[in-house]
């Protein structure tokens, strides 16, 4: 089997954009809070006028793709040098763009419903302005699937890659954070404070971010995806972590997410949930596997905030414990798992 | 405020047009097309349909009507100023 | 490719045309549609066009019992009922798949978005809107819904590729089948009339005031549809273990993006041939015996399908454009097209392209006038989506 | 190939003997994993040295022959010098292939303290010698060690350094191979095997330097050796030091000898053979009197010197006959066990209320059983304690023939466990901590136990103050052949309860746990097993405990 390695990663999250800002706030175990995620950086990559019609989710997926990019060595007109897909994972999709089409029809009449925010609700625009942006015109494909979203997003783009569809596949995984759905979590007992992986009771605050990695055949300096797998049973996921040196699991304040993890991190030497870092997220395993790319790199096992551990030792920094291999797990629904795991030899 | 100021603030804020100011939009000037600088295309056409509509109330029913009234601001105006409720 | 093969061993349809595929192909064989103004929901739109709509209660509450009630997402029952259709003709009951690693792969578009006026009407007026609309939106999301409703444990995908999602949809089983992930998927498409969809293609200017025209010059924009299609896509050595009867395979199957404009197609169509040319693979082009067309009667997209149809498999390939019978069903559209492809394999005739009467030298190629036989070796069917994506599945059929 | 896994540093160790036609093979397939190799010439006479140069390995050379057993064993001492934590020994004659290595690796990240053994697939083409071979010298393992191994003849191994190097060994040839087996298991070392693929040579070509005769005579000499000594319960001097008196109670052999007897016999007879002894511990084991007075001087004052024989006696041999039952539960399972247990409702009841729940138990009666009875709470019970030595070859260890989810947080983990057990206990967990003895650094505090003040770990308590769980002291005692007895003294913790602070609180349920303790060694005197000195000495009584704040 042809192996997939990790070339690049590019993040838009609270803690900042740019993986650097992800390995500081990791390392000085900064909190997420209630900062929002920053795009001014996007003008350094696209013309602004290229980008004006766009909306906060399709800018943050861009930016974060631009910045995979920058950390693979690629300039973003260089991104169409080689055959190259799309693969966009969102669970919530354009809110902004899909409550400012309502706000037009009950604020001033059915005729006056904005045809940009009828475009930009239509889930597959930031896939679409993607590759307005970087001129790409491999394949697409826009997947929003809640809790499957990841796995589902990353075996299409494994498959493009070992069959020889693409070279390269820019996967971005993301949501956009709308007033509606922090009233939404509220309602659902999301707390307000911060993101507390485990806690007893609610933490879950809807946070927006993306992650995004350049995805191309061969080992990439931030190792290769060993394996993705989707709809393993409790066990089976426990049986398939257990080989890795760190598991990573995509906790982020739900209520009932200890029993859905216990067996997992049970049975496992070293676990982290780092959400406090980056908040909640639907597609949280997305970013997760970029602290697992680049605790391989580093070859480091980051502390993160208080709340990010629960087992394991607390030391960090280069001298730290060396993972080879790094398993990230998610929910995908009750009773099924999935489990991503990142090697790097 | 005149309409064609107006509707040159209009443009630039509703179409989200960045680095243009009202003043560099000549009222003869092509809005759409190669020659015009402002880049506009299709999908901005439609957007100034319902901007119209919402502002002025007044409908471009298709897409001739919209060539006609959208050749320059001079022709937006007039076409407003025209079909305006009231007027 | 590997030499697993994936072929569909079962089709289920529920649209305007009929509630199942044999009534829905005898209405369109009959070159009989009925779009009328929408009576699900009030609008008024600038541009007021006539829709597609299921009525109510003519298609059969499947036996499959949903984890929530489906009443208020019709979304969804629109697939259990297209899909209660595909596995009685693939020979599998629900309760044989529980518990099997089988994947569930659904496009659509309206099918997984909170665009409940209702609540937002209330959530603006800071009215603490109750939750059920939010409920509704976090149960609906077709694919996950159904690989739970049916306790399955393979691989689980929604698409959202906008008008292609169906199309892709197919794609993905196929793909999911090549790499071993599971040997039977449920693939389709699924979508419903809102009002949203409704005002905003309004608001774009591409909706017609008359039934729509495929690759007629006096086409003047497509009518919205609903409804879902649903194929059971299998390797062969499943269906052969299973010794189901196989209906066609799916050979190929091409995604392409235009990079050209957010709403408009490639004026050369450079997006539709390299995912034509991905979907037919080694196969000669010439070797295509009809092509099942996008064509929602827009002038851009006829426009560029037909030319870009014409250059790859020459002017004279029979083409069908279905979507008079349907409307443009969004994320079932890919899904319905596929299963209509299917069945002109099996039957070895295409249903009039409803309506068209003046060819459109534009778009150089002519759809079917009339009921139409064809050869029932190889058909393509293609999707032209919103954003410039653009897809393509390469079906061969039971032989001539 | 990075050095190894999580922390881990591996040596690759081969053992050269007139290998000349093969080495330089095996040195190649090995040189391409990128590990630090050391070569032990063992005397080779042939072209072997010179082949050696080729590659950059670290070489160790002895002048004449004197056996593959010695060159391991100077390779486990070479790598504990310069700390590596393993070492993986493969054989020169190109039998094993260097790229099953990294399968050893994994199995060294996953159980780092084991001794990992190379199973060899014996298909097809395998000389009938060997399988034989392996058979018997499994069937000796067995008898010696009371483990089962597939494939104890194997050279292609890996070994923990540190625990092994502080052994003593007698065999220096091919029977070294198998009694350093017998040792990791008597040193508490599990056994782990992955499959590994095996090259046989046609007769021939195969350059073995197995002596049939001479070789096996010695193997067969070492396994009668170790067997033997088995049987003879004298005190090993290789116990590793911090052991508790009570992880070395009997040994491999005569737990192996007693299982045997239970599962054949039952359990009366194995009471029988228990007599003598437990007589010849009392008599002939000063240690044993010595661990078991400082409890039996407390609660049977006023017997000195030889009149406390026999309360020791009663002692150890109602230990016994407890380890004997507890064997028998794993053995022939739950049915004949007889379980009077009158608090069984309450302690439901409050198990019912989904909050967290802190188990306090203690080395009292069988405990391992006590514990597995909770399946008909149906909720996990998490599990703060060390697996000792005797208890593993009791087969006390696994808990999952038992129906109870117990999940076990080693108190050498992070931070003593503890933040996982805060965890479980805010989300409704049992959490089972041991009440009579603290493990490593957990505080400690004083409290009058049998009239003389004396350490308890105060964690219990620390847990359930801080996660607002309810207590329930879980105390049992042996009242008959496969009889036992619970009981469940519940303390709510209320609000009222917490205002008063975490230091008065934990005193008070101290002295609560204490209580019972006492009132429970009243009842049953020989029921308690905790053989540490938790009596303390005047200057060593903490002021106050050294708290873990959790």
């Amino acid at each position: 089997m042809k192996p997939v390695g990790i070339h690049g990663v590019g993040t838009a999250l609270a803690c900042g954009a740019g993986v650097d800002a992800l390995r500081i706030a990791l390392r000085e175990g900064r909190e997420a809070g209630r900062s929002e995620v920053g795009l001014e950086g996007l003008e350094d990559f696209i013309p602004a006028n290229r980008t004006r019609r766009l909306d906060p989710l399709a800018r943050m997926a861009l930016l974060a793709a631009c910045l995979s990019l920058r950390d693979a060595g690629l300039r973003p007109d260089e991104a169409s040098g080689r055959p190259t897909g799309i693969v966009f994972g969102t669970a919530l999709g354009p809110q902004e763009s899909t409550f400012s089409f309502l706000e037009d029809i009950i604020g001033s009449g059915d005729a006056c419903a904005s045809s940009f925010a009828f475009t930009n609700s239509v889930h597959n625009l930031p896939a679409s302005n993607m590759s307005l942006a970087l001129g790409i015109r491999g394949p697409m494909r826009t997947v929003t699937a809640f809790g499957h979203t990841t796995a589902a997003a990353l075996l299409s783009a494994l498959h493009w890659i070992r069959e020889g569809v693409v070279e390269r596949v820019l996967l971005v995984l993301g949501e956009e954070c709308s007033a509606v759905m922090e009233y939404v979590v509220r309602r659902f007992g999301g707390g307000e404070g911060n993101v507390r992986p485990f806690a007893p009771g609610c933490t879950y605050r809807s946070r927006g971010g993306c992650a995004a990695f350049v995805l191309g055949g061969g080992d990439g300096p931030y190792g290769r995806l060993a394996s993705v797998e989707a709809g393993l049973s409790e066990a089976e996921a426990a049986e398939r972590a257990a080989g890795s040196d760190l598991l990573l699991c995509a906790a982020a304040g739900r209520a009932d997410e200890f029993n859905l993890y216990e067996r997992l991190w049970a049975s496992h030497r070293l676990v982290g949930a780092y959400s406090p870092v980056y908040g909640s997220l639907p597609t949280g395993p997305g970013v997760d596997l970029a602290v697992a790319a680049l605790s391989l790199r580093e070859r480091t096992v980051f502390a993160g905030p208080g709340g990010a551990w629960i087992k394991g030792s607390a030391v960090s920094g280069a001298e730290g414990l060396l993972p080879g291999a790094v398993a990230v797990a998610g929910v995908e629904g009750p009773g099924r798992f999935t489990l991503i795991r990142v090697e790097r030899r | 405020m005149d309409l064609k100021s107006e509707l040159k603030e209009l443009i630039i804020r509703e179409l989200k047009l960045k680095n243009v100011v009202a003043e560099d939009i000549e009222d003869q000037g092509p809005l759409f097309g190669s020659e015009s600088k402002l880049g506009l295309d299709s999908l901005d056409a439609v957007e100034l349909v319902v901007v119209v509509q919402k502002k002025f109330g007044v409908d471009i029913g298709d897409r001739n009507t919209a060539n006609v009234a959208f050749a320059s601001i001079d022709a937006l105006a007039d076409y407003i100023t025209k079909n305006r409720p009231g007027s | 490719m590997r030499p697993n093969r994936v072929v569909v061993t079962g089709l289920g349809c529920l649209c305007a045309a009929g509630a199942g595929l044999e009534s829905a192909w005898k209405t369109m064989m009959a070159g009989r549609a009925r779009p009328a103004p929408p009576t699900k929901f009030r609008a008024e739109p600038k541009r007021p066009s006539p829709v597609f709509e299921i009525p109510g209660g003519i298609f059969r509450r499947s036996k499959i019992s949903p984890p929530r009630p489906v009443d208020k997402m019709p979304c969804l029952e629109y697939l259990l009922s297209a899909l209660e259709e595909a596995l009685e003709q693939a020979g599998l009951s629900p309760e044989e798949l529980s518990g099997r690693r089988v994947g569930v792969s659904i496009g659509t578009t309206v099918g997984c978005t909170l665009n409940d006026e209702g609540f937002y009407a209330g959530f603006r007026k800071g009215l603490e809107p109750g939750l059920d609309p939010v409920e509704r939106f976090l149960a609906c999301n077709p694919a996950p819904f159904l690989s739970e409703a049916l306790g399955l444990r393979g691989p689980v995908c929604t698409i959202n590729n906008a008008c292609s999602s169906g199309t892709d949809a197919v794609g993905q089983a196929r793909e999911w089948i090549l790499d071993g992930l599971c040997d039977l998927v449920i693939a389709g498409g699924t979508d419903e009339l809102s009002r949203v969809t409704y005002l905003g293609f309004s608001s774009l200017l591409n909706t017609s005031e008359r039934a729509c025209l495929p690759f007629d010059a006096r086409r003047d924009g497509l009518n919205l549809g609903e409804g879902a299609g649903v194929l059971i896509v299998e390797s062969r050595r499943s269906a052969a273990e299973r010794r189901a009867e196989v209906l066609a395979e799916v050979e190929g199957y091409g995604s392409s993006l235009d990079a050209y404009h957010v709403t408009a197609p490639h004026p050369e169509g450079s997006g539709l041939e390299s995912a034509l040319r991905r979907a037919l693979g080694d196969r000669n082009p010439a070797e295509v015996g009809f092509v099942n067309a996008h064509g929602t009667a827009t002038d851009s997209n006829d426009k560029v399908e037909g030319r870009t149809l014409a250059r790859v498999f020459g002017p004279g390939i029979t083409v069908v454009g279905t979507k008079p019978y349907t409307g443009h069903t969004l994320g079932a559209a890919g899904a319905l097209e596929a299963v209509f492809t299917v069945q002109g394999l099996l039957t070895g005739c295409l249903p009039a392209t409803l309506g068209f009467s003046e060819p459109d030298p534009e778009c150089v190629v002519v759809p079917t006038r009339a009921a139409t036989s064809v050869a029932r070796t190889l058909a393509v069917s293609t999707s032209l989506a919103f954003g410039g994506h653009n897809a393509a599945l390469l079906i061969a059929g039971p032989g001539p | 190939m990075k050095d190894g896994t999580a922390g881990e540093r591996v040596l690759i160790v081969v053992p050269v003997f007139n290998n000349e036609s093969s080495v330089s093979g095996v040195l190649a397939g090995v040189a391409a994993l990128g590990l630090p190799v050391l070569v032990v010439d063992d005397g080779s006479t042939d072209g072997s040295p010179a082949a050696l140069d080729a590659f950059p390995v670290h070489r160790i050379r002895f002048p004449e022959n004197r056996g593959k057993g010695l060159a391991i064993r100077r390779a486990l001492s070479w790598a504990e010098e310069r700390g590596f934590s393993h070492i993986i020994t493969l054989d020169a004659d190109g039998q094993h292939s260097p790229g099953d290595i990294p399968r050893l690796l994994d199995k060294i990240r996953e159980a780092p303290e084991a001794v990992i053994i190379g199973k060899r697939d014996f298909g097809r083409g395998v000389p009938g010698g060997s399988r034989f071979g392996r058979r018997w010298s499994n069937l000796w393992i067995r008898i010696a060690s009371g483990v089962s191994t597939p494939d104890s003849q194997s050279g292609f191994r890996a070994y923990p350094v540190r625990p092994l190097s502080r052994l003593k060994y007698l065999g220096s040839r091919y029977e070294f191979e198998v009694e350093v087996l017998v040792r990791a298991v008597w040193a508490g070392l599990p056994l782990e095997w992955v499959d590994v693929s095996v090259r046989y040579f046609p007769p021939a070509e195969r350059v073995s330097h197995f002596r049939p005769l001479k070789d096996n005579a010695r193997i067969s000499w070492i396994y009668t050796l170790l067997v033997l000594r088995r049987m003879i319960p004298f005190r090993r001097r290789s116990a590793p030091p911090g052991s508790s008196p009570s992880d070395s109670y009997g040994n491999r052999a005569g737990h192996a000898v007693f299982r045997w007897v239970i599962g054949k016999l039952g359990v009366r007879p194995a009471y029988g053979v228990l007599v003598p002894v437990i007589a010849y511990y009392v008599l002939f084991r000063p240690s044993a009197v010595r661990a078991a007075a400082p409890y039996l001087r407390r609660r049977f004052p006023g017997r000195g010197g030889l009149r406390m024989l026999w309360p020791a006696y009663r002692h150890y041999f109602a230990f016994g006959q407890c380890l004997i039952d507890q064997a028998a539960t794993n053995i022939l399972g739950r049915e004949g066990l007889r379980i009077d247990f009158p608090d069984a409702d309450a302690l439901r009841e409050l198990s019912e209320e989904g909050r967290g729940l802190v188990l306090v138990v203690s080395h009292v009666g069988v405990w391992h059983s006590a514990l597995s009875t909770l399946d008909y709470l149906k909720r996990p019970v998490y599990l703060n304690w060390r697996r000792e030595r005797h208890s593993q070859s009791m087969g006390l260890t696994d808990f999952r023939k038992t129906g109870v989810e117990v999940r076990v947080i080693s108190p050498d983990g992070f931070l003593g466990g503890i933040p996982e057990l805060s965890l479980a206990l805010t989300h409704g967990r049992i959490v089972a901590v041991m009440g009579d003895r603290g493990h490593g650094s957990s505080a400690v505090r004083s409290e009058v136990f049998l009239g003389a003040p004396a350490g308890f770990p105060i964690l219990p308590y620390h847990l359930a103050f801080s996660t607002n769980s309810d207590l329930v002291v879980f105390l049992t005692a042996r009242t008959g052949p496969r009889r036992i007895f619970l009981r469940a003294a519940v303390w709510r913790m209320t609000e009222a309860q917490r205002e008063l602070g975490k230091d008065r609180v934990c005193r008070e349920l101290l002295r609560w746990y204490v209580g019972e303790l006492e009132r429970h060694v009243r009842d049953h005197p020989f029921m308690w097993y905790n053989f540490h000195g938790i009596w303390m000495r005047e200057e060593d009584i903490p002021r106050q405990g050294r708290g873990v704040e959790s």
